[in-house]
Protein backbone atom coordinates (compact mmCIF):
# COMPACT_ATOMS: atom_id res chain seq x y z
CA UNK A 1 0.00 0.00 0.00
CA UNK A 2 2.84 2.50 0.31
CA UNK A 3 2.83 4.98 -2.72
CA UNK A 4 6.59 5.40 -4.03
CA UNK A 5 6.32 8.93 -4.42
CA UNK A 6 5.02 9.78 -0.87
CA UNK A 7 7.47 9.72 2.21
CA UNK A 8 5.42 7.74 5.25
CA UNK A 9 6.11 9.79 8.53
CA UNK A 10 7.45 7.49 11.24
CA UNK A 11 5.09 8.92 13.78
CA UNK A 12 2.25 8.09 11.25
CA UNK A 13 3.15 4.54 11.65
CA UNK A 14 3.48 4.38 15.39
CA UNK A 15 0.09 5.86 16.04
CA UNK A 16 -1.47 3.64 13.44
CA UNK A 17 0.11 1.08 15.10
CA UNK A 18 -1.21 1.89 18.44
CA UNK A 19 -5.29 2.94 17.10
CA UNK A 20 -4.94 -1.02 15.82
CA UNK A 21 -4.36 -2.21 19.26
CA UNK A 22 -6.63 0.51 20.93
CA UNK A 23 -9.60 -1.57 19.15
CA UNK A 24 -12.33 -0.19 16.28
CA UNK A 25 -12.78 3.15 18.11
CA UNK A 26 -9.14 4.52 17.25
CA UNK A 27 -9.05 6.02 13.91
CA UNK A 28 -7.09 4.95 10.80
CA UNK A 29 -4.73 8.21 10.11
CA UNK A 30 -2.69 7.85 6.81
CA UNK A 31 -0.58 10.69 6.36
CA UNK A 32 1.78 11.65 4.32
CA UNK A 33 3.96 14.37 2.91
CA UNK A 34 5.36 14.30 -0.63
CA UNK A 35 8.11 15.21 -2.87
CA UNK A 36 6.99 13.92 -6.32
CA UNK A 37 3.88 14.76 -8.24
CA UNK A 38 0.50 13.68 -5.58
CA UNK A 39 -1.58 12.04 -7.68
CA UNK A 40 -5.33 12.46 -6.18
CA UNK A 41 -7.31 9.79 -7.69
CA UNK A 42 -4.68 7.24 -7.53
CA UNK A 43 -3.76 8.01 -3.47
CA UNK A 44 -8.07 7.76 -2.73
CA UNK A 45 -8.39 4.12 -4.93
CA UNK A 46 -5.51 2.87 -2.71
CA UNK A 47 -6.65 4.20 0.47
CA UNK A 48 -9.95 2.55 -0.39
CA UNK A 49 -8.27 -0.62 -0.60
CA UNK A 50 -6.73 -0.13 2.39
CA UNK A 51 -10.06 0.85 4.55
CA UNK A 52 -11.62 -2.54 2.50
CA UNK A 53 -8.59 -4.22 3.76
CA UNK A 54 -9.04 -3.24 7.40
CA UNK A 55 -12.84 -4.70 6.85
CA UNK A 56 -14.09 -0.63 7.22
CA UNK A 57 -17.42 0.29 5.21
CA UNK A 58 -17.70 4.01 5.02
CA UNK A 59 -21.12 5.53 4.05
CA UNK A 60 -20.12 8.54 4.07
CA UNK A 61 -16.75 9.87 3.07
CA UNK A 62 -15.83 13.59 2.08
CA UNK A 63 -13.13 15.15 -0.01
CA UNK A 64 -10.39 18.30 -0.55
CA UNK A 65 -8.08 18.57 -3.19
CA UNK A 66 -5.98 22.14 -3.26
CA UNK A 67 -4.24 22.32 -6.67
CA UNK A 68 -1.93 25.35 -7.62
CA UNK A 69 -3.12 28.57 -8.79
CA UNK A 70 -2.44 29.68 -12.54
CA UNK A 71 -1.33 33.33 -11.32
CA UNK A 72 0.84 34.85 -8.45
CA UNK A 73 -0.89 36.36 -5.77
CA UNK A 74 -0.02 40.37 -8.08
CA UNK A 75 -1.76 38.47 -11.21
CA UNK A 76 0.91 37.54 -13.05
CA UNK A 77 1.80 33.93 -14.37
CA UNK A 78 3.28 31.86 -12.00
CA UNK A 79 5.84 29.34 -13.06
CA UNK A 80 5.98 27.43 -9.93
CA UNK A 81 5.14 27.17 -6.40
CA UNK A 82 7.46 26.50 -3.95
CA UNK A 83 6.47 24.51 -0.76
CA UNK A 84 8.89 24.89 2.62
CA UNK A 85 8.19 22.75 5.57
CA UNK A 86 9.93 21.50 8.75
CA UNK A 87 11.11 18.35 8.44
CA UNK A 88 10.17 16.34 11.69
CA UNK A 89 7.51 18.88 13.00
CA UNK A 90 5.52 19.09 9.96
CA UNK A 91 4.75 15.59 9.92
CA UNK A 92 4.42 15.70 13.66
CA UNK A 93 1.83 18.52 13.76
CA UNK A 94 0.12 16.65 10.70
CA UNK A 95 -0.48 13.62 12.58
CA UNK A 96 -1.31 15.67 16.09
CA UNK A 97 -4.15 17.39 14.08
CA UNK A 98 -5.73 15.09 11.75
CA UNK A 99 -5.68 12.51 15.13
CA UNK A 100 -7.84 15.59 17.20
CA UNK A 101 -10.38 16.35 13.95
CA UNK A 102 -10.97 12.39 13.74
CA UNK A 103 -11.52 12.13 17.32
CA UNK A 104 -13.50 15.23 17.97
CA UNK A 105 -15.82 14.25 15.12
CA UNK A 106 -15.59 10.47 15.76
CA UNK A 107 -14.54 9.40 11.90
CA UNK A 108 -13.07 6.01 11.06
CA UNK A 109 -10.28 7.03 9.14
CA UNK A 110 -8.40 10.11 7.53
CA UNK A 111 -6.28 10.67 4.93
CA UNK A 112 -3.71 13.52 4.32
CA UNK A 113 -1.47 14.14 1.43
CA UNK A 114 0.88 16.90 1.20
CA UNK A 115 3.18 18.21 -1.06
CA UNK A 116 6.62 19.54 -0.55
CA UNK A 117 9.02 21.00 -2.94
CA UNK A 118 8.63 22.45 -6.34
CA UNK A 119 4.60 22.22 -8.20
CA UNK A 120 3.68 23.34 -11.22
CA UNK A 121 0.44 25.07 -12.13
CA UNK A 122 -2.22 22.99 -11.89
CA UNK A 123 -0.62 19.99 -9.31
CA UNK A 124 -2.41 19.33 -6.33
CA UNK A 125 -0.88 20.32 -2.92
CA UNK A 126 -3.20 19.09 -1.11
CA UNK A 127 -5.26 16.33 -0.31
CA UNK A 128 -7.60 15.23 2.43
CA UNK A 129 -10.38 12.34 3.17
CA UNK A 130 -12.45 12.03 5.98
CA UNK A 131 -14.59 9.08 5.98
CA UNK A 132 -17.33 8.41 8.59
CA UNK A 133 -20.37 6.69 9.67
CA UNK A 134 -22.87 9.82 8.43
CA UNK A 135 -22.01 12.93 5.96
CA UNK A 136 -22.08 15.63 8.57
CA UNK A 137 -19.49 14.76 10.49
CA UNK A 138 -17.04 13.11 7.22
CA UNK A 139 -17.62 17.20 6.12
CA UNK A 140 -17.04 18.65 9.24
CA UNK A 141 -14.52 16.87 10.00
CA UNK A 142 -12.42 17.08 6.32
CA UNK A 143 -13.37 21.01 6.30
CA UNK A 144 -11.99 21.44 9.72
CA UNK A 145 -9.08 19.57 9.32
CA UNK A 146 -8.09 21.55 6.29
CA UNK A 147 -8.41 24.63 8.32
CA UNK A 148 -6.49 23.62 10.65
CA UNK A 149 -3.09 21.83 8.97
CA UNK A 150 -3.67 25.66 6.73
CA UNK A 151 -2.91 27.63 9.76
CA UNK A 152 -0.91 25.35 12.24
CA UNK A 153 0.94 22.44 10.04
CA UNK A 154 4.78 24.83 9.36
CA UNK A 155 4.63 24.64 5.98
CA UNK A 156 5.17 27.81 3.71
CA UNK A 157 4.57 29.19 0.24
CA UNK A 158 6.82 30.78 -2.34
CA UNK A 159 5.45 32.13 -5.68
CA UNK A 160 8.43 31.90 -8.78
CA UNK A 161 7.44 34.06 -11.32
CA UNK A 162 7.91 34.31 -15.12
CA UNK A 163 11.05 37.00 -14.33
CA UNK A 164 12.90 34.88 -12.03
CA UNK A 165 11.99 36.76 -8.74
CA UNK A 166 9.80 35.52 -6.08
CA UNK A 167 7.75 35.66 -2.84
CA UNK A 168 7.32 34.23 0.20
CA UNK A 169 3.45 33.98 0.98
CA UNK A 170 2.75 35.63 4.50
CA UNK A 171 -0.39 33.82 4.71
CA UNK A 172 -3.31 31.59 3.37
CA UNK A 173 -6.08 32.64 0.60
CA UNK A 174 -9.55 33.54 2.72
CA UNK A 175 -11.47 30.92 3.25
CA UNK B 1 23.85 28.32 4.29
CA UNK B 2 26.53 26.53 6.26
CA UNK B 3 25.68 25.27 9.37
CA UNK B 4 28.15 26.20 12.21
CA UNK B 5 29.29 23.11 14.27
CA UNK B 6 27.68 22.43 17.42
CA UNK B 7 29.59 23.07 20.46
CA UNK B 8 31.30 21.28 22.92
CA UNK B 9 29.86 22.68 25.72
CA UNK B 10 25.61 23.19 26.80
CA UNK B 11 23.93 24.76 23.67
CA UNK B 12 20.52 25.22 21.70
CA UNK B 13 19.39 24.72 18.43
CA UNK B 14 18.39 27.67 16.53
CA UNK B 15 16.26 27.27 13.06
CA UNK B 16 14.96 29.70 10.90
CA UNK B 17 12.59 29.31 7.80
CA UNK B 18 11.69 30.66 4.97
CA UNK B 19 11.25 34.49 4.57
CA UNK B 20 12.81 34.64 7.85
CA UNK B 21 16.01 32.45 7.32
CA UNK B 22 16.39 34.60 4.24
CA UNK B 23 16.02 37.71 5.66
CA UNK B 24 18.31 36.85 8.28
CA UNK B 25 21.03 34.61 6.26
CA UNK B 26 20.99 31.75 8.23
CA UNK B 27 18.80 29.06 8.51
CA UNK B 28 20.13 26.97 11.50
CA UNK B 29 23.11 27.78 14.09
CA UNK B 30 23.75 26.96 17.69
CA UNK B 31 23.95 28.92 20.81
CA UNK B 32 26.00 28.22 23.61
CA UNK B 33 24.51 28.34 27.12
CA UNK B 34 25.92 29.01 30.43
CA UNK B 35 25.43 26.63 33.04
CA UNK B 36 22.47 28.23 34.98
CA UNK B 37 21.55 30.82 32.03
CA UNK B 38 17.60 29.69 30.86
CA UNK B 39 16.71 32.26 28.41
CA UNK B 40 13.23 32.83 26.40
CA UNK B 41 12.70 32.85 22.99
CA UNK B 42 11.77 36.32 23.22
CA UNK B 43 15.29 37.28 24.84
CA UNK B 44 16.75 35.34 21.95
CA UNK B 45 14.60 37.05 19.29
CA UNK B 46 16.47 40.09 20.53
CA UNK B 47 19.97 38.62 21.11
CA UNK B 48 19.82 37.19 17.97
CA UNK B 49 18.80 40.92 16.20
CA UNK B 50 16.24 39.06 14.09
CA UNK B 51 14.98 40.86 10.80
CA UNK B 52 11.07 41.80 11.37
CA UNK B 53 8.29 42.10 13.80
CA UNK B 54 8.34 39.45 16.27
CA UNK B 55 4.33 39.85 16.83
CA UNK B 56 3.85 37.95 13.27
CA UNK B 57 5.99 34.83 14.30
CA UNK B 58 5.60 31.94 16.01
CA UNK B 59 8.28 29.82 18.31
CA UNK B 60 8.56 25.96 18.04
CA UNK B 61 10.60 24.32 20.92
CA UNK B 62 11.21 20.90 20.06
CA UNK B 63 9.22 20.69 17.37
CA UNK B 64 6.51 22.23 19.02
CA UNK B 65 4.34 25.54 19.36
CA UNK B 66 5.74 27.13 22.35
CA UNK B 67 5.09 30.28 23.99
CA UNK B 68 7.33 33.22 23.58
CA UNK B 69 8.53 32.97 27.45
CA UNK B 70 8.81 29.66 28.15
CA UNK B 71 12.77 29.34 29.49
CA UNK B 72 14.13 26.93 27.51
CA UNK B 73 17.42 24.22 28.28
CA UNK B 74 20.12 22.69 27.25
CA UNK B 75 19.63 20.62 24.41
CA UNK B 76 16.48 22.44 22.92
CA UNK B 77 15.62 23.23 19.38
CA UNK B 78 14.13 26.34 19.05
CA UNK B 79 12.98 27.69 15.59
CA UNK B 80 11.16 30.76 15.04
CA UNK B 81 8.44 30.38 12.25
CA UNK B 82 7.23 33.33 9.77
CA UNK B 83 3.83 33.25 9.03
CA UNK B 84 2.20 29.66 7.61
CA UNK B 85 0.84 28.93 4.42
CA UNK B 86 -0.14 25.50 3.99
CA UNK B 87 -2.51 23.63 2.14
CA UNK C 1 -15.80 11.04 -21.85
CA UNK C 2 -18.96 9.54 -21.97
CA UNK C 3 -19.37 6.42 -18.86
CA UNK C 4 -20.76 3.08 -20.19
CA UNK C 5 -22.73 2.74 -17.10
CA UNK C 6 -24.01 6.07 -16.65
CA UNK C 7 -26.99 7.67 -18.74
CA UNK C 8 -26.42 11.34 -19.21
CA UNK C 9 -29.57 13.40 -19.17
CA UNK C 10 -30.80 15.16 -22.23
CA UNK C 11 -31.58 17.98 -19.96
CA UNK C 12 -28.11 18.23 -18.86
CA UNK C 13 -27.01 18.20 -22.36
CA UNK C 14 -28.65 21.11 -23.27
CA UNK C 15 -27.77 22.45 -20.02
CA UNK C 16 -24.16 22.21 -20.96
CA UNK C 17 -24.51 24.00 -24.53
CA UNK C 18 -25.89 26.82 -23.32
CA UNK C 19 -23.04 27.03 -20.50
CA UNK C 20 -20.54 26.83 -23.04
CA UNK C 21 -22.01 29.48 -25.21
CA UNK C 22 -22.85 31.82 -22.41
CA UNK C 23 -18.71 32.20 -21.74
CA UNK C 24 -16.74 31.41 -18.69
CA UNK C 25 -19.30 32.60 -16.26
CA UNK C 26 -21.88 29.42 -16.72
CA UNK C 27 -20.85 26.58 -14.64
CA UNK C 28 -20.32 23.39 -16.28
CA UNK C 29 -22.83 20.65 -14.80
CA UNK C 30 -22.23 17.12 -15.49
CA UNK C 31 -25.33 14.51 -14.46
CA UNK C 32 -25.85 11.29 -14.76
CA UNK C 33 -28.14 8.44 -13.27
CA UNK C 34 -26.23 5.06 -12.98
CA UNK C 35 -27.82 1.92 -13.36
CA UNK C 36 -24.56 0.19 -13.37
CA UNK C 37 -21.79 -0.12 -10.70
CA UNK C 38 -20.78 3.68 -10.00
CA UNK C 39 -16.61 3.89 -9.38
CA UNK C 40 -15.85 7.13 -7.63
CA UNK C 41 -12.15 7.50 -8.42
CA UNK C 42 -12.92 6.24 -12.29
CA UNK C 43 -15.94 9.31 -12.27
CA UNK C 44 -13.41 11.65 -10.79
CA UNK C 45 -10.65 10.72 -13.10
CA UNK C 46 -13.07 11.56 -16.33
CA UNK C 47 -14.45 14.20 -14.60
CA UNK C 48 -10.79 16.38 -14.45
CA UNK C 49 -10.02 14.98 -17.99
CA UNK C 50 -12.95 16.85 -18.79
CA UNK C 51 -11.93 20.01 -17.06
CA UNK C 52 -8.99 20.15 -18.41
CA UNK C 53 -10.36 19.82 -21.94
CA UNK C 54 -12.19 23.05 -20.88
CA UNK C 55 -9.36 24.84 -20.18
CA UNK C 56 -10.64 25.30 -16.47
CA UNK C 57 -7.81 24.75 -13.42
CA UNK C 58 -9.50 24.37 -10.19
CA UNK C 59 -7.68 25.33 -7.50
CA UNK C 60 -10.27 23.75 -4.62
CA UNK C 61 -12.42 20.69 -5.25
CA UNK C 62 -14.64 19.13 -2.93
CA UNK C 63 -16.12 15.87 -2.86
CA UNK C 64 -18.86 13.27 -1.47
CA UNK C 65 -19.13 9.71 -1.43
CA UNK C 66 -22.04 8.38 -0.16
CA UNK C 67 -22.19 4.44 0.47
CA UNK C 68 -24.65 1.73 1.32
CA UNK C 69 -24.90 1.19 4.76
CA UNK C 70 -24.21 -2.96 5.66
CA UNK C 71 -27.62 -2.94 8.27
CA UNK C 72 -30.93 -1.93 7.52
CA UNK C 73 -32.56 0.48 9.57
CA UNK C 74 -33.73 -2.30 12.09
CA UNK C 75 -29.79 -3.26 12.51
CA UNK C 76 -30.50 -6.75 10.70
CA UNK C 77 -27.88 -7.08 7.96
CA UNK C 78 -28.96 -5.74 4.60
CA UNK C 79 -28.97 -8.21 1.24
CA UNK C 80 -29.09 -4.79 -0.76
CA UNK C 81 -30.69 -1.42 -1.43
CA UNK C 82 -33.01 -0.59 -3.64
CA UNK C 83 -32.97 3.10 -5.61
CA UNK C 84 -36.72 3.79 -7.12
CA UNK C 85 -36.51 7.26 -9.27
CA UNK C 86 -39.12 9.04 -11.00
CA UNK C 87 -37.59 9.19 -14.82
CA UNK C 88 -37.89 12.72 -16.00
CA UNK C 89 -38.37 14.68 -13.22
CA UNK C 90 -35.18 13.07 -11.40
CA UNK C 91 -32.71 14.38 -14.25
CA UNK C 92 -34.54 17.76 -14.45
CA UNK C 93 -34.61 18.19 -10.94
CA UNK C 94 -30.82 17.20 -10.09
CA UNK C 95 -29.88 19.23 -13.53
CA UNK C 96 -31.63 22.37 -11.51
CA UNK C 97 -30.58 21.79 -8.07
CA UNK C 98 -26.77 21.35 -9.41
CA UNK C 99 -27.48 24.81 -11.35
CA UNK C 100 -29.03 26.37 -8.62
CA UNK C 101 -25.86 25.40 -6.06
CA UNK C 102 -23.19 26.18 -8.63
CA UNK C 103 -24.70 29.98 -9.37
CA UNK C 104 -25.21 30.52 -5.63
CA UNK C 105 -21.69 29.40 -4.93
CA UNK C 106 -19.72 30.52 -7.96
CA UNK C 107 -18.74 27.23 -8.72
CA UNK C 108 -16.92 26.49 -11.44
CA UNK C 109 -18.17 23.00 -12.54
CA UNK C 110 -20.21 20.48 -10.39
CA UNK C 111 -20.49 16.85 -11.26
CA UNK C 112 -23.39 14.68 -9.91
CA UNK C 113 -23.57 10.85 -10.60
CA UNK C 114 -26.28 9.17 -8.68
CA UNK C 115 -27.40 5.18 -8.72
CA UNK C 116 -30.76 3.78 -9.57
CA UNK C 117 -31.49 0.32 -9.50
CA UNK C 118 -30.31 -2.71 -6.69
CA UNK C 119 -27.25 -2.10 -5.01
CA UNK C 120 -24.77 -3.86 -2.33
CA UNK C 121 -23.19 -3.16 1.27
CA UNK C 122 -20.31 -0.90 0.16
CA UNK C 123 -21.56 0.17 -3.76
CA UNK C 124 -21.44 3.91 -4.02
CA UNK C 125 -24.98 5.54 -4.14
CA UNK C 126 -23.93 8.99 -4.93
CA UNK C 127 -20.70 10.72 -5.78
CA UNK C 128 -20.97 14.83 -5.54
CA UNK C 129 -17.96 16.90 -6.85
CA UNK C 130 -17.46 20.79 -7.16
CA UNK C 131 -14.82 22.42 -8.44
CA UNK C 132 -14.11 26.21 -7.25
CA UNK C 133 -11.80 29.44 -7.45
CA UNK C 134 -11.32 28.92 -3.61
CA UNK C 135 -12.09 26.15 -0.67
CA UNK C 136 -14.83 27.84 1.12
CA UNK C 137 -17.35 27.97 -2.00
CA UNK C 138 -16.44 24.78 -3.29
CA UNK C 139 -17.30 22.88 0.11
CA UNK C 140 -20.46 25.05 0.86
CA UNK C 141 -21.92 24.29 -2.52
CA UNK C 142 -20.83 20.48 -2.07
CA UNK C 143 -22.09 20.44 0.69
CA UNK C 144 -25.55 22.34 0.02
CA UNK C 145 -26.33 20.58 -3.21
CA UNK C 146 -25.45 17.46 -1.23
CA UNK C 147 -28.50 18.25 1.14
CA UNK C 148 -30.64 19.46 -1.73
CA UNK C 149 -30.58 16.46 -3.55
CA UNK C 150 -31.19 14.50 -0.96
CA UNK C 151 -34.47 16.12 -0.14
CA UNK C 152 -35.54 17.54 -3.16
CA UNK C 153 -34.59 15.05 -6.01
CA UNK C 154 -37.15 12.03 -6.72
CA UNK C 155 -35.30 9.15 -5.19
CA UNK C 156 -37.01 6.55 -2.78
CA UNK C 157 -34.97 3.51 -0.69
CA UNK C 158 -35.66 0.16 -0.07
CA UNK C 159 -33.95 -1.72 1.92
CA UNK C 160 -33.93 -5.77 1.34
CA UNK C 161 -33.01 -8.08 4.18
CA UNK C 162 -31.71 -11.47 4.43
CA UNK C 163 -35.26 -13.08 4.70
CA UNK C 164 -37.09 -11.75 1.73
CA UNK C 165 -38.54 -8.39 3.66
CA UNK C 166 -38.32 -5.19 2.73
CA UNK C 167 -39.11 -1.72 3.73
CA UNK C 168 -39.52 1.91 1.96
CA UNK C 169 -37.39 4.18 4.34
CA UNK C 170 -39.61 7.18 5.38
CA UNK C 171 -37.07 9.89 5.09
CA UNK C 172 -33.17 10.65 4.58
CA UNK C 173 -30.74 9.63 7.78
CA UNK C 174 -29.45 12.89 9.77
CA UNK C 175 -26.86 15.04 9.02
CA UNK D 1 -49.30 -3.37 -12.65
CA UNK D 2 -50.59 -2.52 -16.03
CA UNK D 3 -51.15 0.66 -17.15
CA UNK D 4 -54.62 1.47 -18.43
CA UNK D 5 -55.28 2.56 -22.09
CA UNK D 6 -55.72 6.75 -22.21
CA UNK D 7 -59.19 7.36 -23.18
CA UNK D 8 -59.76 9.29 -26.47
CA UNK D 9 -61.12 12.68 -24.58
CA UNK D 10 -59.08 15.12 -22.47
CA UNK D 11 -57.68 13.45 -19.46
CA UNK D 12 -54.61 13.73 -16.82
CA UNK D 13 -52.04 11.05 -16.45
CA UNK D 14 -51.50 10.20 -12.65
CA UNK D 15 -48.29 8.75 -11.13
CA UNK D 16 -47.68 7.16 -8.07
CA UNK D 17 -44.21 5.74 -6.71
CA UNK D 18 -42.41 3.79 -4.08
CA UNK D 19 -44.46 2.70 -0.76
CA UNK D 20 -47.48 4.56 -1.98
CA UNK D 21 -47.43 2.94 -5.55
CA UNK D 22 -47.59 -0.26 -3.83
CA UNK D 23 -50.12 0.26 -1.07
CA UNK D 24 -52.43 2.11 -3.91
CA UNK D 25 -51.72 -1.31 -5.49
CA UNK D 26 -51.20 0.79 -9.14
CA UNK D 27 -48.49 3.03 -10.25
CA UNK D 28 -50.06 4.79 -13.28
CA UNK D 29 -53.40 5.60 -14.80
CA UNK D 30 -56.15 8.25 -17.02
CA UNK D 31 -58.14 10.15 -15.49
CA UNK D 32 -60.85 11.63 -18.06
CA UNK D 33 -61.70 15.72 -17.58
CA UNK D 34 -64.95 16.56 -18.31
CA UNK D 35 -64.35 20.12 -20.66
CA UNK D 36 -64.44 22.74 -17.88
CA UNK D 37 -63.41 20.57 -15.44
CA UNK D 38 -60.15 21.64 -13.38
CA UNK D 39 -59.79 19.73 -10.45
CA UNK D 40 -56.72 20.37 -7.61
CA UNK D 41 -54.03 17.63 -6.72
CA UNK D 42 -55.75 17.55 -3.12
CA UNK D 43 -59.45 17.08 -4.57
CA UNK D 44 -58.33 13.85 -6.84
CA UNK D 45 -56.46 12.29 -3.92
CA UNK D 46 -59.98 12.59 -2.11
CA UNK D 47 -61.84 11.34 -5.42
CA UNK D 48 -58.95 8.30 -5.57
CA UNK D 49 -59.65 7.30 -1.89
CA UNK D 50 -55.75 7.02 -1.77
CA UNK D 51 -53.85 5.10 1.19
CA UNK D 52 -52.01 7.50 4.07
CA UNK D 53 -51.67 10.70 5.32
CA UNK D 54 -51.82 13.39 2.53
CA UNK D 55 -49.89 15.62 4.80
CA UNK D 56 -46.76 13.48 4.11
CA UNK D 57 -47.27 13.24 0.08
CA UNK D 58 -45.32 16.27 -2.04
CA UNK D 59 -46.93 16.50 -5.79
CA UNK D 60 -45.62 17.29 -8.89
CA UNK D 61 -47.39 18.62 -11.68
CA UNK D 62 -45.39 17.63 -15.47
CA UNK D 63 -42.38 16.50 -13.59
CA UNK D 64 -42.75 20.12 -11.65
CA UNK D 65 -43.23 20.24 -7.46
CA UNK D 66 -46.28 22.39 -7.33
CA UNK D 67 -48.79 23.47 -5.03
CA UNK D 68 -51.52 20.75 -3.89
CA UNK D 69 -53.97 23.09 -4.83
CA UNK D 70 -52.73 24.13 -8.57
CA UNK D 71 -55.73 23.86 -10.82
CA UNK D 72 -54.87 21.16 -13.34
CA UNK D 73 -55.47 20.94 -16.77
CA UNK D 74 -56.10 18.49 -19.77
CA UNK D 75 -52.82 16.84 -20.93
CA UNK D 76 -51.68 17.18 -17.01
CA UNK D 77 -48.86 14.76 -15.85
CA UNK D 78 -49.62 14.34 -11.98
CA UNK D 79 -47.53 12.12 -9.43
CA UNK D 80 -48.02 12.10 -5.48
CA UNK D 81 -44.39 11.41 -4.30
CA UNK D 82 -44.11 9.89 -0.73
CA UNK D 83 -41.18 11.28 1.72
CA UNK D 84 -38.08 11.19 -0.81
CA UNK D 85 -34.82 9.58 0.69
CA UNK D 86 -32.04 10.03 -1.87
CA UNK D 87 -28.49 10.44 -2.02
Amino acid sequence: MSSPSCRRSVVAEVSQALAASAGDRAPLLRIDLCAQPLLPWQQLQRWQLLLLDRGLIAPAESQFIGRVRPLAGDGSPLTRLELEHYPGMTERQLQSLAHAAAVRHGALAVLVQHRVGHLAPGEAIVLVAVAADRRGPAQRCCQELLEALKHDAPFWKREWRQDGSSDWLAGNTPL
Amino acid sequence: MAVDPAPLGPHLRLRLFASLREAAGWGERHWPLAAAEAPTPRQLWQALALPGELLTIRVAINQQFASLDTPLQAGDELAFLPPISGG
